[in-house]
């Protein structure tokens, strides 16, 4: 009976899995107590697609969506919005795009670029129930078929179509269906492969669950176009719902005569089989499905014969994906022309992408083809999670490839996928994010293949078992390049000489990563490191793995939560001698890969080494004293990061550092450039002092002109390090009226020059730091208005989320989207002309480029105007010495060593990489050092002693359970833009130790061959449990 | 005998630009006239009958593609892919594609030679293939083979299995360590003999073979001891007991003659 | 010219590839004029030259510790390197211990066997390998002979060649193993 | 079965199947908040669905919305029609709803006594 409500519960096997029977159950009892029985029905369906975000009810004829329903939700839900009319708010979806609450389902982003031909069904009737089916207009394509359309005249529709099998082949369906029909045999056959077998794919089982009839239907009419009277469809056992519901399914069809004699009362007769196979990966192969449909051993064998000749019995035989046949009726029932309407050249129609990883919304999506690999993972999927960015896009599964963020504007289709050394494949798209080690995900998945293999041919089974070794040998740091080359000629023997599709395809994933990736692979071999932090054997810590510096972050964080600073402070001093800098103004990338955060947050690594370089700078504690004299000495130009870097560790080797400046201030950027509510300078002053007393010497107002005088002066080595300090103008104009300065000059202003001069009211062009902190400076300096315009999302501005969150407070107004065009003004600048941007296609890095919108142009009123977008390197002393120089003034160096392409010269910092972070400077500094010391005879090695564990004084396991992140007191904003003194305070000395007591110690467990801290991944997991 | 009837075009053969004759016919034993295809096998134009492999296509005109699975008188299955050949670029195994008119085929392309190689390396890698103390050394076809395709060495490193001998047969006994899963034993066993006693079990690099379900050979109540097994095993696998180093010789070649006199009843 | 400098050495292996080597008959003859034996456990040499050598033909698999070291000695002062029969190649009998223990191995062989007082030798022998190892796998090799022993006819045939600066043909029969 | 067998089960579960969205011509809102429910709002959506049922409207749907902040007209529907202006009935019973579907969503013509206000969708 109709209702006034149609309430659908997800029963697919996602739902069901977190309690949507439950849920379900719940309702039937609170709708009997509230006496709404009558007016509301409850409805089973099939997957609805988000399955993360289940269990979900669906509410018609609102079409609201709830999700995440626990049983104790439904007592609210029945009063509030069944009774009463007023829907349960917290319960439905955000929109990640607009912050706000969608209340009907399909204004969901999620489904908003969804096209549901395939899954229309699913979710929206009662897969149990033949007549919803019938109702939502099933069986009438078989009708129409059988009744009115000659068979012939059935394939020519489906050749019409263009649609190509879903499987993961694409071979043309109507094709391969005129072949089955061509065969004289009185006998034919018609088979269903169920035996989806891709890890993370699951969109057949969902058809099957969700919509069991839809897959009858197309097999009928398939079966009625080739002529063929038996169909078989072949499900794995591990499927039981999708059988269960497949054979209640084909029973309710044999009741109406739907199956069987006779189908509306024509000639044509057909029933169907289920056959539950034992689910091995290999059965998804047609002849070997064959063989196990058949009832021998699941193996391949060579085609041709093709199954179309020689298949079932060695009966002509059809054989087509579950997804495949779910299109056909749609196809007789709304003409070839229609579907031929959606999708691209030649690939027409939708497909079904079970999306999966590092992306908000995961679950089951159906798009037309041409959808966009962005669109796939941001508008739909949601985009990336947890702040981290995307790195690349796995499709096909086992057999498939990945693909890297820079082709996010590829439309989805068979070819584009495939000359990106991807496939389609039979939908599955797992969303990879910058924590994924490509070569362990290659291992993965040659993993699964050379475990799926068959065993009956030579390349696949032992080929993929060796490949299999030199990758894990590649992932724990043993690999050679002669491993390299020789993985790569296996894949290719593999991919060209296997017997079937499994073999041919398994080295995909290898083929795929060496293509785009091939650095990674080479920085396991060459450097011992996995940039990802993923190879256990690779790091000490994911913390200290992704420090460009290397800091030993578990020893010093392990020491400071025993009380021992001074310890701490000397593990620090180790790798980076700047702590009290890198307290400050540090990236903390540690922090972004702390496996603290599967509990609550990561550790506040960059708060508790401020803490300990405060200590040590109240208790004096001083560097490590150099190392013996060896006589030798070596310049190094510039003063910044890198330089006192560099110079440190020449002195810790006994050489004679000698660091030229040219201005008259040492610490290069983070002098001149680094507010000092940032970074107080005394601070900075500190941590150069103690640089300077472990035997380096810094030269102030000593530019350096030319490099040949150095080694004329009697310098061994020479490492340039003169930073990027060159601010870039957008164009707005040919001459600019007063008023209009660099972000660059504006800063150093400030600091070096003592200027204090600002307008009333501040624009700053830009979206990093140096944009932000030219527009605190400048609220310090008594502007009255600031206004940061941006010329993309706020989103994605490269800025640190928290600086951003503090410049707002302070009321920094952020214009996102707003790009300048030009400068209004005659000898002073009066604003900025400003153009409005849209989202436009996306870039290399997978950000959406800005693009001209339709609306118009502002002008920002503006007595200043701060250009603070980019700055970059002259280059002029190293072209001088003979050395090639880039665009942007950078210089190519040797990633490991620093040397540049002159012997005895080195460069780093800055003015290789573009401005980047303090932290990667000094990184770059001790490479160069240590590369240095190498080149001057020196053993060219640091640490020769070993790591040793930090043991701890205290209960660990008190630690395990959840314990907020301490955060350090911050100066009110009303006192804190009044001035220049620093914003962020200080932990106090028990909050600190609490803090560092919060390290999950990753460093101990590492096990012999197991994943990166999967033991702490599970302690986090337990403890939440808990 | 051959004898070319042209029926189209110029006849006799050595007369015929075979390019340019589009339909050949052989008078066959019988006197039917048969359709003859051209292929090219190497630059050489050739003729073949239809519904004939590759691989018996050549052999037949004295090409030599090594082959360790294939086996006169069994079905072929295209396990050991050492058979494979270039035909326009793809790779296919000879035993199992059929010529068609027109064919061009590579067997020994340098892609093809160094595949082959790779293969054979990847078999001797996954054994325990010490031809010092092996029963067949000196007739062994995977030591042959390795002669025949140049392998000086094997890069991947040796797997270095551990299976017990099964010596509970009274007559026979399989090392398994030495077994290349041709499946020429289960195939002869099947085909020929119909005991059906031999078997594959398991997947992957655990594939292995088995007599009955997986009991040891001498339980195996379905094997009628005819010794198929044993003169079929290309390697020291499956051999006779008694035999020592090197003294085990086989004779394959027994599978076709009996299936052809069957065949003539 | 000079004398071509030969050396061989013997890791785990019978000796029988450097009996083989003996076996060349008149041809040692021709040898003994144009080379030079610098270290071979025919001539009694135990110590690698530091001046390194033209040929090294190497005799049986890596083992144990000390003839890894080796192996890398005489990849470093060795112009070629010839794996020099089948332990060599494929690591053959040696390596047949493959899969079992070193641990009980030794204790196998040396606690439980009568012929010992079963004293365990871990401190007075070089440790061995946890598995042994055919040579290329442990250092770039450039030639092969197979056979076990190689014949006699084929180490002639590659050292004669390389005597003449050409490269060992090596086809056919010369790769057959055992 | 026959084709027009399948016809025939597919017109009847339609009108089941109707509150899952498709056409949807006349879309009726009862206030059921707790005055609109002390008022006999229930009833009066019982009556509705009833009359809806019996008449086979497949295209009205019936749904239900919060306190409308005017008990003393309660209970409150509204009749929403795509194109055309609002119409706000107060005062309802099962006997007006049952008229207000012959009349009204039937037949087009707004029952003149029990209508509260008449809103344009543009002024909302």
């Amino acid at each position: 009976m109709a209702g006034r409500l149609d309430v659908l519960v997800c029963s697919g096997g996602a739902c069901m899995s977190s309690h949507s029977l439950e849920v379900k159950e719940e309702l039937v009892r609170q709708l009997e107590a509230q006496r709404l029985a009558d007016e509301v029905r409850i409805v089973e369906t099939g997957c609805m697609g988000p399955c993360q975000y289940g269990p979900l009810v669906l509410v018609y004829p609102e079409g609201v969506l709830y999700k995440n329903v626990a049983v104790s939700d439904v007592a609210e839900m029945v009063a509030e919005h069944f009774l009463k009319g007023r829907v349960v708010e917290r319960l439905l979806f955000r929109s990640e795009t607009a912050d706000q609450i969608v209340r009907e389902h399909r204004s969901i982003p999620f489904f908003e670029k969804q096209m549901k031909i395939v899954l229309a069904n699913c979710g929206a009737i009662n897969p149990e129930s033949v007549e919803e089916y019938i109702g939502a207009g099933g069986y009438e394509a078989l009708g129409k078929a059988v009744t009115t359309m000659t068979p012939e005249g059935v394939v020519a529709e489906m050749k019409a179509s263009g649609l190509r099998g879903r499987g993961g082949a694409g071979f043309p369906t109507g094709t391969k269906w005129d072949f089955v029909r061509r065969e004289a045999s009185p006998k034919k056959v018609v088979v269903c492969n169920a035996d989806e077998g891709d890890p993370g794919a699951f969109m057949d089982r969902a058809v099957l669950e969700g919509d069991p009839h839809t897959v009858i239907e197309g097999m009928a009419i398939a079966a009625y176009a080739v002529g063929a009277q038996r169909g078989y469809v072949y499900v794995r056992a591990e499927y039981p719902l999708a059988i269960k519901r497949l054979r209640s399914a084909l029973e309710a069809a044999r009741k109406l005569g739907l199956l069987g004699d006779r189908i509306f009362d024509t000639a044509f007769s057909f029933d169907i089989e289920i056959r539950v196979g034992a689910g091995a990966f290999v059965c998804g192969e047609e002849t070997a499905l064959l063989a196990s449909l058949e009832g021998r051993r699941g193996v391949p064998h060579p085609r041709p014969p093709y199954p179309s000749t020689s298949g079932m019995w060695q009966l002509p035989t059809l054989l087509n994906n579950v997804e495949t046949y779910a299109n056909v009726r749609h196809i007789i029932a709304r003409g070839s022309a229609w579907f031929a309407s959606i999708g691209t050249g030649e690939s027409k129609g939708t497909k079904v992408f079970a999306l999966s990883g590092n992306v908000r919304n995961t679950g089951l999506v159906e798009v037309p083809m041409g959808t966009t690999l962005g669109e796939l993972v941001y508008d739909i999927g949601g985009g990336v999670p947890n702040g981290k960015t995307l790195k690349a896009i796995q499709t096909g599964g086992p057999s498939g490839g990945c693909i890297p963020v820079q082709y996010l504007n590829t439309p989805i289709s068979y070819e584009t996928l495939k000359e990106l050394g991807a496939i389609v494949g039979s939908g599955g798209v797992i969303v990879l994010d910058e924590d994924t080690c490509m070569v362990n995900l290659a291992r993965y998945f040659v993993e699964f293949t050379a475990s799926e293999s068959c065993g009956q041919c030579v390349p696949c089974r032992s080929g993929l078992v060796r490949m299999l070794d030199i990758l894990d040998r590649i992932t724990r740091g043993e690999g050679s390049m002669e491993d390299l080359a020789l993985l790569e000629e296996l894949a290719h023997t593999i991919k060209r000489s296997s017997l079937c599709g499994l073999g041919q395809t398994a080295p995909n994933p290898v083929l795929s990563t060496l293509k785009y990736f091939r650095g990674e692979y080479e920085a396991h071999i060459r450097h011992k490191t996995c940039p990802a932090a993923v190879c256990a054997a690779l790091f000490v810590a994911p913390c200290e793995a992704s420090c460009p510096a290397h800091v030993d972050v578990p020893a010093y964080v392990t020491h400071l939560s025993n009380g021992d600073f001074a310890k701490a402070f000397d593990v620090h001093m180790k790798t980076n001698p700047l702590p009290g800098i890198c307290g400050r103004v540090c990236y903390a990338f540690c922090e972004t890969k702390c496996q603290r955060a599967q509990i609550e947050e990561s550790v506040a690594i960059r708060d508790l080494k401020r803490f300990m370089a405060d200590y040590a700078m109240e208790h004096q504690l001083a560097g490590p004293k150099p190392g013996a004299r060896n006589g030798k000495r070596v310049a190094v130009v510039g003063s910044g990061p890198a330089g006192l870097s560099c110079g440190y560790f020449l002195a810790q080797r006994g050489y004679e550092a000698v660091l030229f400046e040219a201005l008259p201030i040492a610490g290069g950027t983070m002098a001149t450039g680094i507010p000092a509510y940032r970074l107080p300078r005394d601070i900075l002053e500190a941590d150069i002092d103690r640089i300077v007393k472990t035997g380096v010497r810094i030269e102030l107002l000593s530019p350096v002109e030319d490099l040949g005088r150095l080694f004329a002066d009697g310098y061994e080595a020479v490492f340039v390090a003169t930073g990027a300090m060159k601010g870039q103008t957008v164009a707005l104009g040919e001459t600019l009226p007063r008023g209009v300065v660099t972000g660059v000059e504006f800063l150093k202003g400030i600091h070096v020059d003592g200027a204090s001069e600002v307008g009333d009211e501040v624009v700053v062009i830009g979206g990093g730091n140096s944009a932000i902190d030219s527009a605190r400076a400048a609220l310090r300096l008594g502007a009255k208005r600031v206004t940061i315009a941006y010329r993309r999302a706020k989103a994605d501005m490269p800025a640190s989320p928290e600086e951003v969150a503090e410049a707002m407070e302070e009321g920094v107004e952020i214009l996102d989207m707003t790009s300048p065009v030009g400068v209004v003004g005659g000898e002073r600048v009066e604003g900025l002309r400003c153009a409005s941007m849209a989202a436009g296609p996306f870039d290399a890095s997978g950000r959406r480029r800005p693009v001209p919108s339709d609306r118009p142009e502002i002008v920002l009123p503006a007595s200043m105007v701060i250009v603070a977008a980019g700055q970059e390197a002259t280059g002029e002393l190293l072209r001088g010495a003979g050395i090639e120089v880039a665009k942007g003034g950078l210089v190519a160096v040797d990633p490991v060593t620093m040397g540049t392409s002159r012997p005895g010269i080195f460069a780093g910092g800055d003015a290789t990489s573009g401005p980047a972070t303090v932290v990667e400077a000094i990184g770059a500094g001790r490479r160069a050092a240590i590369a240095i010391d190498r080149f001057l005879g020196g053993p060219g090695a640091f640490e020769p002693e070993e790591r040793a564990e930090v043991a701890t004084d205290y209960d660990e396991d008190a630690y395990t359970q959840e314990q907020a992140r301490a955060v350090p007191p911050m100066a009110e904003v009303r006192t804190r833009i009044r001035s220049f003194a620093e914003v962020r305070g200080r932990f106090a000395k028990e909050q600190a130790i609490e803090e560092a007591r919060r390290c999950l110690h990753c460093d101990r467990q590492q096990t012999e061959d197991g994943a990166c801290c999967e033991s702490s991944a599970s302690l986090a997991a337990e403890a939440k449990t808990r | 005998m051959l004898r070319v009837v042209c029926v189209s075009g110029r006849g006799g053969e050595d007369a015929v630009g075979l390019g340019e004759c589009p339909v050949v016919r052989d008078l066959a034993d019988g006197g039917d006239l048969v359709d003859k295809l051209r292929v090219k096998i190497d630059g050489r134009t050739i003729l073949a009958a239809p519904g004939k492999t590759i691989l018996e296509v050549a052999e037949e005109n004295g090409i030599h593609i090594p082959t360790l699975c294939h086996l006169d008188g069994l079905r072929d299955v295209g396990a050991c892919r050492l058979c494979i050949v270039d035909l326009y670029g793809q790779l296919v195994t000879s035993c199992t594609t059929k010529v068609a008119d027109g064919m061009e085929i590579g067997t020994q392309t340098e892609t093809v030679r160094a595949y082959r190689r790779t293969i054979l390396e990847l078999l001797f890698a996954e054994g325990n293939h010490v031809c010092s103390f092996c029963v067949s050394n000196g007739g062994c076809e995977l030591q042959d083979l390795a002669c025949e395709l140049g392998m000086h060495s094997v890069r991947v490193p040796y797997t270095y299995r551990r299976e017990r001998v099964d010596a509970t047969h009274p007559r026979f006994l399989i090392d398994r360590d030495r077994c290349v899963l041709c499946g020429r034993c289960v195939r002869v066993c099947q085909e020929v003999e119909g005991a059906h006693t031999w078997g594959f079990a398991e997947r992957g690099v655990t594939a292995r073979v088995i007599t009955d379900l997986a009991v040891p050979w001498g339980t195996a109540e379905s094997c009628t001891s005819c010794g198929k097994c044993v003169e079929v095993c290309p390697t020291g696998a499956i051999a006779r007991k008694g035999a020592s180093n090197a003294e085990m010789r086989k004779h394959p070649e027994l599978v076709a003659e009996l299936t052809e006199r069957r065949a003539r009843g | 010219m000079g004398k071509v400098k030969v050396a061989t050495v013997w890791f785990s292996g019978c000796a029988g590839c450097h009996m083989s080597f003996l076996d060349i008959d008149e041809v040692l003859i021709d040898l003994v004029g144009r080379i030079e034996f610098c270290n071979s456990p025919i001539t009694d040499l135990k110590v690698f030259p530091e001046g390194g050598v033209d040929v090294t033909l190497v005799e049986g698999a890596i083992g144990n510790e000390e003839q890894l070291e080796l192996a890398h000695t005489v990849r470093a002062k060795s112009k070629i390197v010839i794996s020099l029969g089948d332990c060599a190649v494929t690591g053959n009998v040696p390596a047949l211990r493959n899969g079992i223990p070193p641990r009980e191995l030794i204790e196998e062989i040396y606690g439980t066997s009568r012929t010992t007082n079963g004293a365990l030798p871990y401190e007075v022998v070089p440790r061995l390998l946890e598995r042994v190892r055919p040579l290329h796998e442990v250092i770039p090799v450039d030639y092969f002979l197979h056979g076990c022993p190689p014949p006699a006819g084929l180490i002639a045939k590659a050292v004669l060649a390389l005597l003449d600066g050409k490269t060992p043909e090596l086809t056919g029969a010369d790769l057959k193993f055992g | 079965m026959k084709l027009e067998e399948l016809r025939k089960i597919r017109e009847r579960v339609q009108n089941d199947l109707r509150l899952r969205g498709g056409a949807t011509r006349v879309k009726i809102v009862v206030g059921m908040g707790t005055s609109g429910i002390a008022a006999g709002a229930r009833e009066v959506l019982s009556a509705f669905l009833d009359e809806i049922e019996k008449r086979k409207l497949t295209d009205v749907i019936v749904t239900q919305s919060g306190e409308k902040g005017l008990a003393s007209k309660e209970p409150i529907v509204e009749v929403i029609e795509r194109d055309r202006p609002k119409v706000v009935y107060g005062g309802m019973t099962a006997e007006k709803a049952r008229r207000v579907v012959v009349e009204h969503v039937i037949h087009g013509t707004v029952v003149e006594g029990d209508v509260l206000a008449i809103v344009d969708a543009e002024k909302e």
